[in-house]
């Protein structure tokens, strides 16, 4: 592998003050929080502006570096001393943080458009925009930040906002409760983070990525291996990978767009990016790397699996948000053969799932916020675009030639094959999965019979969602191929991540890349025949052991609750229990014990003056004695 | 100029002046006005402060209080006192503020009428024993102050709290007390053994070597600070004196008071037996950690707001305990830290409580649902300092929380990691405190609530910059404490780590 | 040898007079008790050469004390007798215990030590001649101030006595128009009978009563009883109303017999 | 001579403790207590003739003021007690207990 180039201080041009990018949107935020109901009327706009501007320095940044020439191009940002001898605030500036950067601001000032049209009925609209600049800036700090402390603030802003996104409709408890479950999962994550960082300062000390990466091969295995494994578990709380994986389903309690962005396009990607970034420290440790991409199949066969038996369009659209992000897992754990073709597929599945996830909010839209699918049906010439822009994102994911999602997919199974043959073939598996799940979803959706509720007059949205979804849709088409063909992606990303020994060539009709796409066309002929010649019941029938298993989300909320929540009450209960009766109770006990006796001892002030001269007495004659005693000796 | 005497005496003499004027309206305006004036004051001190000068306790005046004794009235101030005296001196008005009806016996469901004026002078008394416990550099100096604040705080919990109050005010004067005279014991007893013929600290540092004495000492003094702080499992005082003392009382008890416990710990513990210190590290360790962890586990089985928030409040004096005890800097300055954001994060929670059980009159969560539909900068505020609580990064507990982390992990891995573990527990229950009382549909109870008036945005503004503002740019106030805690371990001697695998070019940044 | 003969015979005395002062169950007889260990102790001060002391205890204590004990007897009630039962559980046997025990302890402290012959007064009271003048001398130079002190402390238990012994009015002095008012409110106007009648009543319609409580039959006022019995009031006690008839009859029967007389 | 003096002394004084401690009539308690002060001055005024010094004997002396001043003053406490409560004797002023 050719190792990364070295960081280069940089304070001057656009990328001197790439720190506009994170305090723009934050001060959107801070504005619309602060302003109170004084900027209801226009401070939607305001939130979209500072998005935008944020995306123009974003670019800007990125078209000053790739002025640079390739071994100049990872800057690093000096802003200012955070925790002094520890941590500073600064930014890094490379192929990788850019790539996130633009993905983050410029899907995100679409969904920021967007969610103008989508959230216009909502009283808290302002409110909204503003938890969306929050998240933004969060988002960027995560990714641009050159040390792995500033990373951490972002890790948990992002958590912050996701947790303020989801329980935005406040007022219904599942939201509340679903934000909740989001947040507290994330912070078992962020416990595994929290360790690594401490254990990278200890061993490295720094927590400074151009300090600590250079050093990270003369660390030990073991050392190493935790460091990944505690990486890994901070990756799977936030990209909802196994174990962790149950507060996605749960957060589609959301608004779509923030479901879009942040449970979709964004945030849910963050453990990748930390994943690849850490490369480093995962190449030394080869343990690690393989339950990377473990973790990785075995999310990406759950999410296909839950997906393929919801009926709640946006639960169908997060388990296959699970089960993509394994993907990117499994590219990320294989190495830097894997971390080009991890973030390519990253950014296209950016694109294509924001497309099916606004695309699905404008149905609801439509439908009067109706998400279940078995009432949906017929829907494709009421809304021809969303129709239309729905269909191109679903042919973008399940891999159909050409289209973005074929170029990163097959790349990440082709990669996988070469480096595990058991891994490869279940990715396959995967990508079948996702063909019918998929055509599952658009079949019930756009096609068959309208089983729409009786007050349902379902229409086509306004330009401004519409527009978006357009944009988008365009990039789902053409991004994969953009990125993949001529490695291009891949020696972009050099400067940061390396580059592997050996240079892959993309090829049409490969062994493997044939056997996915006749998996995926199995995958979808059946699913036309569940689900686009027959007719859907409006109720959702019984359905087998497997469609059970996996309508329960493979039983993930029974395990916590089992394993953890009971157990937890118990302890929680019984510590009270200890608290109020055995602590407290010790130390009143005590002061009960110390009342009982003095009032005990108190009986014998009889009152008699006779008794207490005997005792006087007594004392006299105990007196007397000693003395004599004392005079004799 | 005598700075810290003057800061001492401004209060007094306000308290004074509260108690003489007539009308409870202008008590209130001059008890705000005269603890604005310490505020100044004590800027006009920070300003004036150098960290990086040689000389460790500034502004110090020392004169002959017993001769006989060697007692001195000795004050001064370092880093580590300068930042506790400045988070009293910044709480003190804000909480006068937020008391502002506390006494009046007015709202509907507020307690019954009560002298104002008293209140207001035990406020501004207090004030003054806070500002010069901290600042005694005299052994015995600083136990009298030690004790001497008790006294406003057993009144202010006795005659304002709540239902329980007396029972409260009760049990946290016979703890406290109980500790405070093992701390006399070992008080007398350095003086005697030390045989300096002085009370003052900066002399005793060193006097005694034996270490059977100094492990004597050591728990007399431990003991004593343990309970204030307090530590599991002396903790028990605290949830019933929190929970029944007016809100305002409870953040200067829980924020202040029960900081120069750990304060203690730092100065006198660790400096004048290092080594007793050294040997009682892994009992004390352990405290803390099942502290944090018992602390966290029962805030979350907790149906009092109150409660609650002085349960999590035990669970972050077991991170302070740890951080302090872990002896390393970074530890050290997070502890450090701690003790001032803690102030910050849980006195904002307390009064945002205060706030919400004058609305309702009661501090049972059960009683409240749904208020983020009906106040909502009432809600926001509450969750910032709940996140603040729970240490989200960018809040100022975090910066603090983090380092005693990472310092007590270049030590003690496997305690740093159990600890860490608090971090969970702590979302779970700030997060479900918040999705209990102010997330879902509007309880009838609550319909009414008003949001923040002027005042109260007043009270808690100043808290949520403060909060914000450290947890983004915490060097002002490392800079201050880092030479301190440095001067401390280099008394202690301990060894400071070094990274496995150093950077040839220096380790560290 | 005389001394020694005096000695046994006062101690003996003087103990058996302080038992019997324990043991007495009348309180006077404890008093009596004590003025002859008094007296027997003031015989023992005068032949160790205290003269002076002597006389004090036989005027201060025997004559002015032991008075001031037998007047408080008085005013208490001078039979009156204690009850033997004790009624602290444990007392008599530990009181008897403790008191043995100290006093043998003592006796035994004293019985260790080996005492020469006494050195007598002769040489300490030569200078002022006498036991009286060499007293005075020291009570009036070296123990002036403790003296004058005492002097200072009776004074005040005299003060003491009277505020103690002095009895608050509570209510203003009754006048005799008062006392007039409250006996005709009350149930007997009429002043009670003198001493040595045991009837109840001072009145002339009612009979008086015989010291075995019998009604006198002399006492019957007759025209008052005739009166009664012819306006048919007759006395509730059958005994006395049979008396009251045959007194009647007896006067009828003397009437009669002058009329039979005069008939005659 | 001198030991036989002394331990009649203590005889007495014993003799009346034991009395304070039985007997329940305030007055002979009273008298009791006048028994045991006797028997000091009976000691003090066999040390002054031991030692030939009469400060044993102006000690007996002020020992003898003194007593009369207590026993004027016990005694008006007495009658006042008995005035109240009826009754003379000590056990019945408990009142000061627990």
């Amino acid at each position: 592998m050719q190792s990364p180039v070295e960081i280069i201080p940089h304070s001057s041009g656009v990328v001197g003050v790439s720190w506009l990018m994170i305090v723009l949107p934050l001060l959107g935020a801070a504005i619309l929080l602060l302003s109170g109901r004084r900027t209801d009327r226009w401070g939607h706009f305001l939130g979209v502006a500072m998005v935008l501007a944020s995306f123009v320095v974003a670019v800007a940044s990125f078209v000053e570096l790739l002025g640079l020439p390739e071994d100049q191009r990872r800057m690093g940002v000096a802003l200012y001393q955070f925790i002094p001898g520890m941590a500073d605030m600064g930014l890094l500036i490379d192929p990788l943080s850019i790539s996130f950067a633009l993905l983050i601001t410029g899907v995100g000032s679409l969904i920021h458009i967007y969610s103008i049209g989508y959230m216009s009925h909502d009283p808290d609209r302002r409110r909204f925009f503003a938890y969306l600049n929050l998240f933004v800036a969060a988002m960027l700090l995560l990714v641009l930040a050159d040390n792995y402390v500033a990373l951490f603030i972002g890790w948990e802003g992002v958590g912050l906002a996701s947790y303020l996104l989801i329980g935005f409709w406040q007022h219904k408890p599942s939201a509340a409760a679903a934000a909740k479950k989001a947040f507290i999962v994330n912070r078992v994550g962020d416990f595994g983070l929290l360790i690594a960082i401490f254990t990278i300062w200890t061993t490295f000390g720094s927590v400074a990525f151009a300090k600590v990466f250079p050093l990270a091969g003369e660390a030990s295995n073991g050392t190493m291996t935790a460091v990944g494994l505690l990486l890994l578990l901070g990756a799977c709380g936030k990209s909802a990978q196994l174990p962790l994986q149950s507060w996605l389903l749960d957060a589609m309690e959301g608004p779509t767009p923030v479901s879009a962005l942040i449970h979709a396009a964004t945030m849910v990607t963050a453990g990748v990016y930390l994943i690849v970034r850490s490369g480093a420290f995962f190449e030394v440790a080869p343990t690690a790397q393989l339950v990377v991409t473990i973790v990785g199949v075995a999310t990406l066969l759950a999410g296909a699996i839950i997906g393929s038996a919801k009926d709640d369009i946006k639960k169908g659209l997060a388990g296959s948000t699970m089960s993509q992000i394994g993907y990117m897992m499994l590219a990320a754990g294989i190495g830097p053969a894997g971390y080009a073709f991890a973030i390519a597929h990253l950014i296209t599945h950016g694109f294509f799932k924001a497309n099916l996830f606004l695309g699905a909010g404008s149905v609801m839209h439509g439908m009067n916020d109706e998400v279940d699918m078995r009432r949906y049906g017929g829907l494709f010439p009421v809304m021809r675009i969303t129709a239309i822009t729905f269909i191109i994102g679903y042919l973008a994911i399940i891999g159909f030639p050409l289209l973005s999602g074929y170029f990163t997919k097959d790349g990440i199974i082709e990669t996988a094959m070469e480096h595990n043959q058991i891994l490869g073939w279940l990715a396959v598996l995967g990508a079948g999965l996702t063909g019918f799940y998929m055509s599952r979803m658009v079949f019930m959706t756009f096609f068959g019979k309208k089983r729409w509720a009786d007050d349902a007059h379902p229409h086509e949205s306004p330009a401004v969602m519409t527009v978006p979804l357009i944009l988008l849709s365009i990039g789902s088409i053409f991004l994969g191929a953009f990125l993949i063909l001529g490695n291009r992606f891949m020696k972009f990303l050099a400067p940061a991540v390396g580059l592997p020994e050996e240079l892959p060539v993309f090829h049409f009709g490969s062994t493997a890349g044939l056997a996915t796409l006749a998996l995926v066309a199995v995958g979808a002929v059946f699913a036309w025949f569940r689900y686009g010649a027959a007719d859907v019941p409006e109720v959702a029938p019984r359905g087998s052991f497997l469609t059970t298993f996996a309508r329960r989300d493979l039983y993930g909320d029974a395990l916590n609750e089992t394993l953890l929540m009971r157990p937890g009450q118990w302890l929680t209960r019984f510590a009270v229990f200890f608290d109020n009766r055995g602590v407290d109770g010790l130390v009143n006990g005590l002061a009960a014990t110390i009342g009982g006796t003095s009032g005990r001892l108190r009986r014998i002030q009889t009152g008699y003056v006779r008794s207490y001269a005997l005792s006087i007495l007594f004392g006299a004659a105990v007196v007397v004695g000693a003395l004599l005693y004392v005079g004799n000796m | 100029m005598p700075w810290l005497s003057t800061l001492m005496a401004v209060p007094v003499l306000g308290a004074v002046g509260v108690s003489l004027v007539k009308s409870d309206k202008l008590a209130k305006q001059l008890a705000l006005a005269i603890s604005l004036v310490v505020l100044v004051l004590t800027g006009v001190l920070a300003a004036q402060f150098n960290p990086t000068s040689g000389t460790r306790f500034q502004f110090a005046e020392v004169y002959d209080w017993i001769p006989r004794f060697g007692v001195h009235y000795g004050v001064g101030v370092d880093g580590i006192a300068l930042v506790l005296i400045a988070l009293s001196v910044v709480l003190v008005p804000i909480v006068i503020l937020a008391s502002w009806h506390d006494a009046d016996g007015t709202g509907a469901n507020a307690p019954p009428k009560r002298s104002v004026k008293t209140y207001f002078a035990l406020l501004l008394v207090l004030e003054a024993m806070m500002i010069g416990v901290f600042a005694s550099t005299d052994v015995f100096l600083f136990y009298v102050f030690f004790e001497a604040m008790l006294i406003p705080m057993y009144f202010m919990i006795g005659s304002y709290g709540g239902a329980q109050r007396s029972y409260a005010a009760v049990k946290f004067l016979l703890y406290s007390l109980f500790g405070g005279l093992l701390m006399l014991v070992a008080v007398i007893a350095l003086y005697v053994i030390a045989e300096k013929g002085t009370f003052m600290f900066p002399e005793l540092i060193g006097a005694i070597q034996d270490p059977t004495t100094q492990k004597w000492l050591f728990a007399g003094f431990f003991i004593a600070f343990a309970v204030k702080a307090p530590l599991w499992p002396f903790h028990t005082w605290l949830p019933d004196a929190a929970a029944q003392a007016p809100a305002g009382a409870a953040v200067l008890l829980v924020g202040v008071l029960d900081k120069v416990g750990t304060y203690g710990m730092l100065r006198f513990c660790l400096e004048l037996f290092p080594d007793a210190s050294k040997f009682f590290t892994p009992l004390v360790i352990v405290l803390s950690v099942v502290g944090i962890i018992y602390g966290a586990i029962v805030a979350i089985g907790q149906t009092d707001i109150k409660r609650l928030i002085a349960y999590t409040s035990i669970s972050h004096f077991g991170f302070i305990a740890m951080g302090v005890f872990a002896m390393t800097a970074n530890a050290g300055a997070g502890a450090t830290l701690y003790m001032v954001n803690h102030g910050f994060s849980t006195g904002s929670l307390f009064l945002i409580a205060g706030f919400l059980i004058y609305r309702r009159g009661s501090s049972q969560i059960a009683d409240y649902g749904g208020v983020q539909k009906v106040a909502p900068v009432l809600a926001g505020t509450f969750l910032i300092a709940g996140l603040s609580s729970l240490s989200l990064p960018g809040l100022s507990s975090f910066v603090s929380e983090f380092m005693v982390l990472i310092g007590t992990y270049e030590i003690h891995p496997v305690p740093a990691i159990i600890a860490t573990t608090g971090v969970i527990l702590a979302a779970v229950y700030v997060l479900w405190m918040y999705q209990r009382m102010m997330t879902g549909p509007t309880a009838e109870s609550v319909k009414l609530f008003p949001d923040l008036d002027i005042r109260e945005k007043w009270v808690v503004a100043p808290l949520i910059a403060v909060i914000i503002a450290v947890g983004f740019f915490p060097k002002p106030l490392l800079d201050v404490i880092n030479p301190a805690v440095d001067k401390t371990l280099s008394t202690v001697q301990v060894d400071q780590f070094t990274p496995a695998v150093a950077d040839k070019k220096g380790a560290g940044q | 040898m005389g001394e020694t003969i005096t000695f046994w015979v006062l101690a003996v005395l003087s103990v058996a007079a302080a038992f019997g002062l324990v043991f007495s169950r009348k309180a006077v007889y404890s008093a009596l008790m004590l003025g002859m260990v008094m007296l027997s102790l003031a015989v023992l001060y005068a032949i160790q050469d205290a003269p002076f002391l002597a006389a004090v205890q036989i005027i201060v204590y025997t004559g002015a004390v032991m008075m001031l004990f037998l007047f408080v007897l008085m005013l208490v009630g001078v039979d009156s007798a204690d009850s033997l039962v004790e009624t602290i559980r444990g007392q008599r046997f530990w009181a008897a215990v403790a008191g043995l025990g100290f006093a043998v302890l003592l006796a035994l402290g004293v019985g260790n030590v080996t005492f020469a012959a006494p050195t007598g007064m002769e040489a300490a009271v030569k200078e002022a001649g006498g036991n009286v003048p060499s007293l005075a001398q020291l009570l009036f130079t070296r123990y002036v101030f403790a003296f004058e002190v005492t002097s200072a402390l009776l004074i005040t238990a005299a003060l003491g006595a009277m505020v103690l012994a002095h009895r608050e009015r509570v209510r203003p002095k009754a006048t005799q128009r008062e006392l007039a008012r409250a006996r005709f409110i009350g149930p007997q106007p009429s002043p009670l009978p003198g001493p040595g009648t045991y009837a109840l009543h001072n009145a002339i319609d009612m009979p008086a009563l015989l010291p075995d409580g019998t009604v006198s039959p002399k006492s019957i006022n007759r025209v008052l009883a005739r009166h009664d019995t012819e306006d048919g009031v007759r006395p509730t006690d059958p005994e006395k109303a049979a008396l009251i008839k045959q007194v009647i009859e007896k006067d009828i029967v003397v009437k009669e017999a002058p009329e039979q007389e005069d008939d005659r | 001579m001198t030991t036989h003096y002394l331990v009649l002394s203590a005889l007495l004084f014993a003799i009346g403790a034991v009395g304070v401690l039985v007997r329940r009539n305030a007055i002979v308690v009273f008298m009791c207590v006048e028994l045991m002060l006797n028997a000091c001055n009976l000691a003090f005024v066999t040390f002054a003739r031991q030692h030939g010094n009469l400060d044993g004997q102006i000690i007996a002396f002020f020992v003898m003021v003194v007593a009369a001043a207590e026993v004027v003053i016990g005694l008006a406490i007495i009658v006042m007690i008995f005035r109240t409560r009826r009754s003379a004797s000590v056990d019945d002023a408990n009142l000061l207990k627990y």
